[in-house]
């Protein structure tokens, strides 16, 4: 038996398998295809504090071993998320993690304040702040694409969440250097890091000659990018592990389809996984990949799977 | 959420071509014992190492719940893409996942009224099993078959034995009438004193039957198809703007609020040259200054 | 009967197809597969003032619709490849853009005066700057990640080459703000821009749990990596269209395989694109994607390929 | 870059299981007439929607120049990566794009000589084919066949037919002699007195055929597999510390360059633990502080 058990910044899960945020809803929808329960937790969909519509649509574009997306984070508002979604994930005995963004640094806060005195905050085992969201007051820039505007949202969400839940802010890749914006995030309190968000991209309708979303840009995803996630969390845990940053757990998240590309994000340094776009292609992908994440610390002779967190830095070739 | 779903290991029996399409028969067991007409199948396609990850979503075109086989499902594909390629290049016993069904099925009648069932191109595929389905409770049930051109009707001898009449009509002439499904349809609608329109096909053609239904009368029931990455409800890119019965306009996602919506209810205004814009009246409309 | 031609700055090319630097050697290898004289332009491989051995190997790991690389810019240094490489190339034909690069601002200038001083200077139609490597002086950042060291390689080269020959500054996707050292490298005298360069990944080796390139991190390249490519092209070429950069011919690479693909970078405002990658699948790939984009802008009904550059700006849907 | 080389659209016609190996025959016109043995073709894998963009590399184990298909290539692949075991699944008329050949042949001697062909695993691929042109121009040819355990042997009855004689070895025992094929080898050059040691097989077998050969006076010329992206010497990933005729060390490229070498010119203290570093000889090499 290998003991799967993982904790970030002292929250305990049963296992490191997640959903991630946007690709799984709410839970309801893949409850028809395995028990969400089973998962180490589940990722919320993004909520904001006003319900919303998103973008037009099209809001998707198939590429090659990916996709890109633009929802336009639509969902119900904050209120209606607390009484309804995150009633029934408690109902089913999820442990959740919320992931919630705002226009401003300020709506980040009262997001939080009104999930934190919903009803059902006992299933709430951390907070993810989706920090990869356009910050309306600096000209729709990513929060998480500036180390000052990071470090803002960071300072409030940490302040209103109850101590003892942590806190995990979510980082883009799209930027010159993240472990510049890990330390933002870091430094203002937050309890780990997820990584990564989509990367900006466009698709070209060869057929209309015009851009295929009706927005325009959107985010990709998928093993396409799988390297690009792997690598933000090496440099990210290199850094904790070199002294250059605080250590702290760090969520991985960028094109897992197997356990094995699980693997490689947690030999790389994640203490947990998440897995998205995949599950567009198999609604069973969160947990088969924890199935298949088990057998591969087992294969590789290890009884605990905190023992392969960052393994790979320690068996790395040095030069 | 309550119908069930599955995901299995299908496998492909038979791939026959009829016109400019594909007639697939896939071996998926569980799927057929809870079908109902106008739900859809999504299939992974381009095997282990494929690069397409997205499924692609197909109406049912017949169920088998059990036979030489176990349970089977009927498609019909039109190649264009890679995936539907892929699809129609399979040959059997090829191994094909298969996630089904899903969506809400045509609503019936609670009485035996008359039906006028409209497809468009391959859109006619699911509506033979809905002729039989409503022809079982009594109801009078005609079919408009439309589509480009002769190649790209599907099922017309089909129609002949599922349905009490058949029209037909292609752009340019090459079978039945010239002209549109909705040239045709008031008409029959009239003749016949239907109550209900169902159709399936694309956007333009669901919008118009909507409107000639209802200047004849009739409830519209139109199966939408729109480009959909999950098709099971969890990534919010297949989403239309449908009236609620309480009147306010949402983005709903057609994979599990439809694909069948009641036509009168699609906002067809914010549909327009391959964009779907967000009614400035749906809840959670950007707002002037804001997101 | 379509008219392919496109010019760069002033340089006419019969066709804008070329070769991307670093994925076709220096035309030996592709002349058995295709003349490489029928390309628009052959881009060489970077070349550098020394002979240079680079990485250790495993320098290369496959990933989902792309691949890792890792050479370390290995080549036969500035003099071997003026006196045979680049007399090869004019012997047959080839109208060539030379790749070029220094561990220093100053290493560029040595190598563009030792290539303007070479025998076969006249097949020369254009420089890339390839400002996307280690910058040695500064902790082996990649130049064109600061706008700063981009201005002043850009200046140097621009110095060097003689007047009438175009430069290109080719950019890496890296960074929070492309358009920013865009902005730079026009600034400093860039006649056009090449975007993009590969994408930073690392690969973990799931057997035996360590990095699976020898030199840890490489190069993200391939189909994959497209729509990132897409997008650096429409933000730059959309900052020209608004008034916000001078405007500048780009050359578009990143993720082509066929015509269609290419289409999608020149409908995004590329006047030229680069096959990298794709050549490794299909050694014939630059040629048949030039048969094929012919094929494409005739299809769209065309006779200019100069009208379809561009052009998914004007076709745009305005929300 | 003088030999010839050609990319066809190639067919499957025949994949027979052998031992733990596949043994594929491609129709694939105009290779056959170019190749000699030690040389390579690169196919692609994994069809239009694939996610694998490299083409897999594999010595030609025999080539008819033409037949009742046209000339035919026949690999062997032991199937572990998603590319491998996509070829190994291919059926009769499935399409295979092939690249070759390509590298660089075995050099046959001048003289009729006494040679030994080693082959580790499913490196004796293309022995058999190296072991009929040798016997053509006179040479002695004696085998020594080694893997793992009896079902990783390739060809031990074909090499009865093209050798003077054969030697097995397996790790485990289950065929042959216990151990590894350089623990007969020695013995076999001095009674043979072999000029020559051919051998292909995992690096670690490389390195001992070397340094034995060596010991025993015959020359070793060695196949090597390194990770190839491009197979035509385009991309620089397969690159091998080689020391050349002037006796510099330079990083070569295995693809154009090899991957047949003398076994003595590769600088073998380079490589260890999957890992070839640059040695600090070598021309161009990383020098303290930077290049
Ligand atoms: C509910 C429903 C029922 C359908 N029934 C049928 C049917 O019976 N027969 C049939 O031939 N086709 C049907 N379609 C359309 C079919 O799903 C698409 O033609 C197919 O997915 C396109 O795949 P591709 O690989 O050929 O094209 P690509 O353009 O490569 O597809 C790329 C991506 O876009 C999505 N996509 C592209 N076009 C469509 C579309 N029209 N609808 C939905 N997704 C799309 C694909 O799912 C895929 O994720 C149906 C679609 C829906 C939503
Ligand atoms: C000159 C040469 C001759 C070869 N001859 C044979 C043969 O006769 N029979 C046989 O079974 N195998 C042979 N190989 C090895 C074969 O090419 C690899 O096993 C195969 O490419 C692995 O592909 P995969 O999809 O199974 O693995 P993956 O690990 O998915 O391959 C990923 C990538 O790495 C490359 N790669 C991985 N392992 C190797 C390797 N050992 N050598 C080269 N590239 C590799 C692949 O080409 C591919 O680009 C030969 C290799 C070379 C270079
Ligand atoms: C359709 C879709 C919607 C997404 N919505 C959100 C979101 O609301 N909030 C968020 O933080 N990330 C969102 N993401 C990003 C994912 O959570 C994840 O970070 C990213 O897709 C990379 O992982 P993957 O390759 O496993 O999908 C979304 C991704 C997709 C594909
Ligand atoms: C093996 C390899 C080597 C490369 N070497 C160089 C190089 O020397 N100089 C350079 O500017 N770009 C180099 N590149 C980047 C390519 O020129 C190109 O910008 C990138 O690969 C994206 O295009 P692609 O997806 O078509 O390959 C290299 C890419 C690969 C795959
Ligand atoms: S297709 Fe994903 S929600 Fe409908
Ligand atoms: S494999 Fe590309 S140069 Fe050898």
């Amino acid at each position: 038996m290998v003991d799967m058990s993982t904790t970030l910044a002292g929250m305990r899960l049963p296992n490191p398998v997640l959903t991630a945020s946007g690709c799984a809803a709410n839970g309801k929808e893949l409850q028809r295809f395995f028990p969400v329960a089973e998962l180490g937790a589940f990722v919320t969909k993004t909520v904001m504090r006003d319900p919303r519509s998103g973008r037009p649509t099209p809001r998707m574009a198939e590429t090659p071993s990916g996709m890109l997306n633009s929802i336009g984070l639509q969902g119900p508002g904050i209120d209606a998320f607390c009484t309804q979604d995150l009633v029934w994930l408690a109902d089913h005995g999820a442990r959740v993690l919320v992931s919630v963004a705002g226009n401003t640094a300020e709506e980040f806060g009262e997001v939080v304040d009104r999930l934190v005195a919903g009803p059902a905050w006992d299933c709430v085992v951390g907070v993810e702040a989706n920090i990869s969201c356009p910050n309306v007051a600096n000209r729709g820039l990513v929060f998480a694409c500036d180390p000052e505007s990071s470090e803002r949202v960071v300072r409030i969400v940490r302040d209103r969440v109850p101590e003892g839940v942590p806190v995990f802010a979510k980082l883009t890749p799209d930027v010159t250097d993240i472990v510049a914006i890990a330390a933002a995030a870091l430094g203002a309190g937050a309890d780990g890091l997820t990584m990564i968000n989509t990367l900006l991209g466009i698709v070209i309708d060869t057929d209309l000659l015009r851009p295929q979303l009706a927005g325009v840009t959107g985010g990709l995803s998928g093993p396409a990018v799988r390297p690009v996630a792997v690598r933000a969390i090496w440099q990210v845990t290199a850094a904790m592990r070199g002294g250059r940053l605080p250590t702290a757990p760090v969520i991985g998240v960028g094109g897992v389809r197997t356990g094995t590309d699980a693997l490689e994000l947690v030999a790389a340094g994640a203490a947990a996984v998440q897995v998205g776009t995949a599950t567009f292609n198999d609604p069973s992908a969160p947990r088969r990949v924890l199935t298949e994440l088990e057998a591969e610390v087992r294969r590789h002779g290890f009884d605990r799977f905190a023992d392969v967190v960052g393994i790979a830095h320690e068996r790395m070739v040095r030069p | 959420m309550s119908t069930g779903v599955v995901q299995v290991a299908g496998e492909l029996i038979a791939n026959r071509r009829v016109g400019a399409y594909h007639h697939l028969t896939l071996v998926a067991p569980g799927v057929a014992e809870l079908a109902d007409p106008g739900q859809f199948v999504a299939l992974a396609v381009g095997g282990p190492t494929s690069a397409t990850l997205l499924r692609r979503c197909f109406s049912i075109h017949k169920v088998k719940p059990s036979g030489t086989y176990g349970g089977t499902v009927d498609i019909v594909v039109a190649a264009h893409g890679p995936g539907t390629r892929w699809l129609a290049a399979l040959r059997p016993h090829d191994p094909v996942d298969v996630v089904g069904p899903l969506g809400r099925p045509f609503p019936l009648p609670a009485e035996p009224v008359a039906c006028v069932l409209v497809g468009g191109g391959y859109g006619s595929a699911p509506l033979f099993w809905l002729a039989e389905s409503l022809r079982e409770r009594g109801c009078h049930v005609e079919m408009v078959l439309g589509a480009a051109s002769e190649d790209r009707l599907f099922g017309v001898v089909e129609a002949r034995r599922s349905a009490d009449a058949v029209h037909v009509t292609t752009d340019d002439g090459s079978a039945g009438r010239r002209g549109w499904v909705s040239d045709v349809l008031g008409e029959v609608v009239d003749r016949t004193e239907a109550a209900v329109v169902y159709a399936c096909g694309p956007m333009a053609m669901l919008r118009s039957v909507t409107e000639v239904a209802g200047r004849h009368g009739a409830v519209a029931q139109v199966a939408v198809e729109e480009s959909m990455a999950c098709g099971i409800g969890v990534c919010m890119t297949c989403v239309m703007p449908v009236t609620g019965s309480d009147g306010a306009t949402r983005m709903v996602r057609s994979c599990v609020e439809g694909p069948v919506f009641r036509g009168d209810r699609v906002r067809w205004d914010a549909i327009s040259g391959g964009v779907t814009r967000v009614p400035e009246d749906a809840v959670g409309a950007p707002r002037a200054g804001g997101h």
